[in-house]
């Protein structure tokens, strides 16, 4: 295979240019202006241009500068693992399943930790789903038990066991200081102390998730914006029967 | 002005509805009390610090009044009896308290007149505390210059208070007239205060009254350095919203987020426990003349904002009229609302305008709180800017009063410090670029825009009347706000909310009360 | 739509006062050529390709028509009898004129009435193609959707048409309506046109009729794509107007950049060339369709926005009367102007505005070109972006025709792939969000936006009242315009002007006359 | 002297934050993301968010990323030559100006080049100045000659000999393929062929134009943007003060 090298591209194949804009804890100045410049040159950058520069709090400068990254990426040797969809709708799904499991499939969702957000997760969940996308609820082939926000992973956790959930859905939008990944690591720690993982598909999402992520932390996939609840619940379905050997 | 054609009469008929809804609220209202109403007084009076344990002297001492059965009458005549009994000023009397040298359960003996003028006396203490604030930040407003409307509202939340301090500077310095400390994730389920300084705080920095001082004192200097009066506003909402009320009051907070339904539809909290804690709460506001800022803008984040536009409507009468009730004069009212329109929606501009100029003309005198997309801001950041770029202009085109600014990177990050400049420099240009926008163009009066506010007005009315009908508690386990159902006794909080003996006494709310709204 | 209450009578008065203008400049027109108007003609009877060293065969020919004196009648009737003595197809004949194997002064001999007839035939072929062009177009606009206005016109710059073609394809997918192909820096000062596909431009491509086919056909390709007609756009500007006209019309390009008075004022060209030059590209635009841009906007790069917005009025009416001159229909007077005031005046939106729809109003049927702000731009692109969000909200407020993008980099440098993409996120946003503004808000009839127009009008009038007193020449060396000075005589390219023989002929502008204004 | 170390401020001291916007010519897709990520990780940054990616043509993404810049600068190694000013007015440099001298200065300015800029210099040299501060050509005790755009060096040169320019002043507003360097540079050979480099002040100015430049390209000194004609005219005062010896 041979070398597929790329650069960032500004008008000119490989011209390397990008944008960035970040504060210095300096004073504006001319001398500001070239701590910018050189500090941009130590992020691996040429032909740096600080555009423009601007006082905003005493001691504070913020800068917008335009420069031309020299690193090249082999892009060939970038791989990334994406959910499979083949775009099945709401109807061949609750289909297929009728046709292969012959019962309802049931689901868990929540978001967990002292996340409040819910509007994620009833976008997958909600009988009125996302985008005129029907949600899970709606699926006359599923179970579908949203638990809404701020619920602790014990409490998911047991309500999985107690509906003898399929897969458990788990949604994080809060990312500072990392509380999403303490989270979704303290619920996939319950599972195994509970040596429960192989009796459910354990499914993240949330507005700052990649699949990579997921995978990375022991959960079969994850699920990042503008995800639609058909992408989610064919996954299941698929996942479902690769689990349980039955051919697509 | 911009004008749309609305009928007076309808206006009279759904400000009737509210009120009359608000009356039966407050019936229940009126009946009961709960511990953190119960542990305000105790903040008034003087008492505050924690134990060894961290447990807040309020909140021991409640509990310990609970224990001692004695929770129904109050706090108030109990702990000014125990003050007789050690003879010492309020901190000490807690510490007494607290450490089981003095029980409330043995201060039945001490002359019930000698009580009552004890109780008279620390109530005077606590009105006046309240009396000082609200000249304090006139003063303030005069000697430092008081910015007009819109007022730009920036939020901090680092959950350092120090690295907050000098977010706020930064702001301040770009032209924020209001700096809000974002107050750190799920406080408002916890049902004490934290105490002291934060530095670690997640998701925000905690709401302490130390917090508070920080940085009202680091704004006074700005404002001084500035010659622009820059206030300050917290989170008056929760499990704690008359305490922290009083905790601003002492503080010379400016504002508060304080709404009479928020704590029950988006954080579960039991609706008794909400309308007994806000009614408190807002007196205390009222008195200390500290702005309250609804929270309607939270509908729009989950419901969709066209469908669901009358109940932003309808909620902001309903808080206006809670509102006068518990004495708040107009320009406290910072009723809420949002630029939450899909922006893919044809005409979203429009509809914004019509949504922003009838919340205008309803709520005339009152500086409405007005909030930027954020459930349809993009990642891309310069998409975001734009979307922030025309909801500037519908501030300054519809006159709002109290703006929060936008933030390009409200998809992803809670605002950097250039964020925060960014947004400024867009709301200082659009403000001044379409100055007068309002008085220059004139709306249709036969158009979309005044259709299009007729209709959810029409539509807030219809809500009301059914409101009305069933009264606000069984509305509201019905669904008919934020597509949310919450029971009267569900919710957390219920176990702190009781019913007032016979001899129950507040002298506080007690002479609030009796002395009417506050020039 | 939105409306300014203007006299029809003052209109009327400042139509005829241009009408006039531009009926003194014509005079003087009709009676002189120019050595590009004759390149012209050349291109249009089939004449292309370079010599040996580069020299374009237009240029060499009447190089040579110029030593032979016999320049003041014109190359027609010359190239007709070469061609007849040859008995070759134009380019031979072009060729054996270079070679010398044949030469002008060597064909008196050639009998009149074949020469005529051979003229007509060439004519005939010229006409052909500008007709053809003009049908082409027609019927790829309704084959792969017209657009309605306002158009997104986006510049691309690289210097290199293959480079050029894939940032035009990306703009086209981020739905642009006209791309535009920035000429190589000063190539408005060569006096010919470089040949074939340029890689190495210089802050933009040359002008070149194979740059001119390499991007249609691109386009072409997209508009089958997209199921969107998407235009092109060059520079018929500088030393070869006309010259440029031809082979964008063999090209079919959609619109080119043609003012009456712009090389003059901004690149110094003499203004006698400029005039004649400029009739006769507008002549070949008006017969195959092409829309003009006149170039208004730039008055406002030099001037400021305020005090000189008269004169973008006054030359817009001057653009206009010269247009109908050349037999331009309105549909194709693309006339100029710019948001272009500085963004600290306060209500610069509602300045914006009252200039914008002055200009909707006084040329209803003319589609706008409406130019960004360009001098005022920040170097801090996201605020630049915030004042493209505004331009945007007047673009449609107003009904503008042709919209030109504006770029959030614009400081800085020419824009990059992202920032096109950006932009028209901005554009196709705003222009959705705003959809109705213009139907939905009415001007005050007596405020600002209504007084300021009135004020606009009214200078641009007396401005034409002193044009028009002393010629339009005159005036311009009297720097009316741009804060310019230029004497009638001096500039580039006075030396290729030539008052017509009594047998000067140029028979395709004839016909063009003579059949007048298209459909 | 002790160390100053720097590093970008996003909201707390030392984090790092910038944010990128660039372009990278291949296709939308969980994979181009991840190479997006690998890139900014080349250039010195962790934590890497892509925050969002979006096809802008066919084999093009557009990316937004905010991630944290390792690098630390150390701020008092940086040092910026700034163009000093005392911040003078009018009435006193044409005062010094007379009383030092007791003769008219003679100012050359153009735009050189094909560059067809004239709002910088103008800005700088026409009556009317810039911003309310006047241009050196109102100054009584100054002759100011602005020679326009598109000037060759070679006529500008002429032009300060001719009149015996005290300083010359070069405008270049066009940056494309580095035309402002090959111009600036070209007419500084031209002066230097003929010898004339002590005969003149030259400055340089234009809205990508420092101080360092121009003095790296052996002028005097470089003006960029927001430069006020009070500035320009203290500054030739000034340094021709120092050049003839005398004091200030
Ligand atoms: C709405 C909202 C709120 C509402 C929440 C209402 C509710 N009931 O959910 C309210 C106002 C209450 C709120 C409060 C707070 N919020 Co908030 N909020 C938002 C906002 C505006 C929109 C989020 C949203 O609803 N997106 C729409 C949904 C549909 O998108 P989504 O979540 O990505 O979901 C999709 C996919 O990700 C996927 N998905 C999601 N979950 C799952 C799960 C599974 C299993 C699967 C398969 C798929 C999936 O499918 C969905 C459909 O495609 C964002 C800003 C923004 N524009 O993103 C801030 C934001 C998320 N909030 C934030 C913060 C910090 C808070 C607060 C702490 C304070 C504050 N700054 O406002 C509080 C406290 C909340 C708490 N304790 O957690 C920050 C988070 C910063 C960070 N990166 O950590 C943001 C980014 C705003 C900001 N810039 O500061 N918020
Ligand atoms: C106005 C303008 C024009 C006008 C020029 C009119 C005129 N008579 O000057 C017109 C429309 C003709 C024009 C044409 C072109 N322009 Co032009 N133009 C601009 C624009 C909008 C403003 C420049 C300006 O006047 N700034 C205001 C002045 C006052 O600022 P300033 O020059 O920085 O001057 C200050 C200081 O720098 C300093 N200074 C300047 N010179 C000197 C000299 C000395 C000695 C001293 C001491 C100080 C000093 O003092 C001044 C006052 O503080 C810029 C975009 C922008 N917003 O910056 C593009 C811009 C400069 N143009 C550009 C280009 C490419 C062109 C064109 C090639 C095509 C095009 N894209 O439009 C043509 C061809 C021009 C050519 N051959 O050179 C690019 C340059 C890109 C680059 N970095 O190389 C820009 C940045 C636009 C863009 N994003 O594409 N342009
Ligand atoms: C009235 C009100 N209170 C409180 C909050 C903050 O939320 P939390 O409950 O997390 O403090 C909001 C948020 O928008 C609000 O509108
Ligand atoms: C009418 C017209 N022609 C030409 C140009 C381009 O300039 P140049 O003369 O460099 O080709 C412009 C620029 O705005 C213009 O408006």
């Amino acid at each position: 295979m041979s070398d597929n090298l790329i650069k960032p591209y500004g008008d000119t194949l490989n011209d390397g240019v990008v944008q960035l804009s970040f504060t210095l804890p300096i004073e504006a100045s001319a001398r500001a202006r070239k701590a910018a410049e050189a500090y941009v040159a130590k992020l691996n950058f040429e032909e740096i241009s600080v555009a423009h520069y601007k006082k905003i709090a005493d001691g504070f400068t913020y800068f917008v500068v335009y420069a031309r990254a020299i690193p090249v990426l082999d892009y060939n040797h970038i791989q990334a693992q994406e959910v499979e969809s083949k775009g099945m709708d709401y109807y061949e799904i609750n289909k297929q399943i009728a046709e292969k499991f012959g019962r309802k499939l049931n689901v868990v969702g929540a978001t967990i930790g002292t996340d409040a957000h819910t509007v994620g997760i009833d976008a997958i969940m909600n009988m009125k789903g996302w985008d005129g996308n029907y949600g899970l609820e709606r699926y006359s082939e599923m179970n579908a038990y949203n638990m809404g926000a701020q619920i602790p992973s014990e409490t998911l956790l047991a309500k999985a066991i107690e509906v003898k959930a399929d897969a458990i859905l788990v949604s994080q939008t809060v990312t500072q200081k990392d509380s999403h990944i303490r989270n979704f690591t303290e619920f996939m720690e319950l599972v195994e102390a509970e040596n429960l993982r192989k009796n459910f598909i354990l499914l993240i999402g949330g507005p700052r998730i990649t699949n990579e992520m997921a995978i990375e932390m022991g959960y079969d996939a994850g699920f990042g914006p503008g995800t639609k609840p058909s992408n989610v619940a064919e996954y299941i379905l698929t996942r479902l029967m690769e689990k349980q050997g039955l051919s697509r | 002005m911009l004008h749309l054609p609305l009928e007076p009469q309808q206006i009279q008929r759904v400000k009737t509805l509210a009120r009359e809804i608000a009356a039966q609220v407050q019936d229940f209202i009126d009946l009961h009390s709960s511990d953190s109403s119960e542990r305000t007084v105790l903040r008034l009076y003087g008492v505050d610090g924690v134990t060894e344990d961290g447990v807040p002297l309020p909140n021991r001492l409640v509990e310990l009044l609970r224990e001692s059965r004695l929770i129904e009458s109050g706090v108030s005549r109990a702990f000014a009896a125990a003050m007789i009994k050690t003879g010492l000023g309020a901190s000490e009397t807690a510490q007494a308290l607290h450490e089981g040298t003095i029980r409330f359960s043995e201060l039945k003996s001490i002359p019930a007149d000698l009580v009552i003028n004890k109780e008279k006396e620390l109530c005077q203490r606590a009105i006046s505390l309240l009396d000082r604030s609200r000249k304090v930040k006139r003063e303030k407003a005069q000697k430092f210059g008081n910015p007009s409307y819109p007022w730009r509202y920036l939020i901090v939340a680092s959950g350092n208070i120090f690295e907050d301090r000098t977010q706020a500077r930064s702001a301040a310095f770009s032209g924020a007239d209001v700096i809000a400390v974002i107050r750190s994730t799920a406080q408002s389920l916890l049902d004490y205060i934290p105490f002291g300084a934060t530095t670690e705080g997640f998701g925000g920095t905690y709401a302490t009254q130390e917090n508070f001082r920080i940085m009202r004192s680091a704004l006074d200097e700005v404002s001084q350095d500035l010659k622009r009066y820059v206030r300050l506003t917290n989170y008056s909402s929760g499990l704690c919203m008359a305490e922290i009320a009083a905790c601003a009051a002492i503080e010379d907070l400016d504002m508060l987020l304080n709404d009479s339904m928020y704590g029950i539809l988006f954080r579960d909290i039991n609706m008794k426990r909400t309308f007994v804690d806000q009614y408190f709460s807002r007196m205390i506001c009222g008195r200390a003349k500290i702005v309250i800022n609804t929270g309607e803008d939270n509908y729009l984040t989950t419901s969709d904002a066209i469908d669901k536009a009358y109940t932003v409507t309808a909620s902001q009468l309903i808080n206006e009229a809670m509102g006068h009730n518990a004495l708040l004069s107009d320009d406290l009212l910072g009723l809420g609302h949002a630029f939450e329109i899909n922006p893919k929606i044809k005409n979203q501009l429009l509809y914004e305008v019509s949504h922003a100029q009838l919340a205008r003309q309803l709520f005339p005198s009152a500086p409405l709180k007005y909030m930027p997309a954020t459930k349809h801001k993009s990642t891309d950041i310069f998409f975001s800017h734009v979307m922030d770029t025309l909801f500037n202009l519908v501030t300054i085109a519809t006159k709002q009063g109290i703006h929060l600014a936008g933030m390009a990177t409200e998809a992803i990050h809670t605002p950097l410090m250039q964020d925060r400049y960014k947004s400024l420099a867009n709301t200082n240009y659009v403000f001044n670029a379409a100055a007068d926008f309002g008085s220059e163009f004139q709306i249709r009066p036969d158009g979309f825009i005044a259709k299009r506010a007729q209709q959810v007005l029409d539509e807030a009315e219809a809500c009301l009347i059914k409101v009305h009908e069933v009264g606000l508690m069984q509305a509201i386990s019905e669904g008919q706000f934020a597509d949310t159902y919450r029971s009267k006794d569900g919710g957390k909080g219920l176990s702190g909310v009781f019913a007032k003996a016979i001899d129950y006494s507040n002298p506080i709310l007690a002479q609030i009360k009796a002395e009417g709204m506050m020039e």
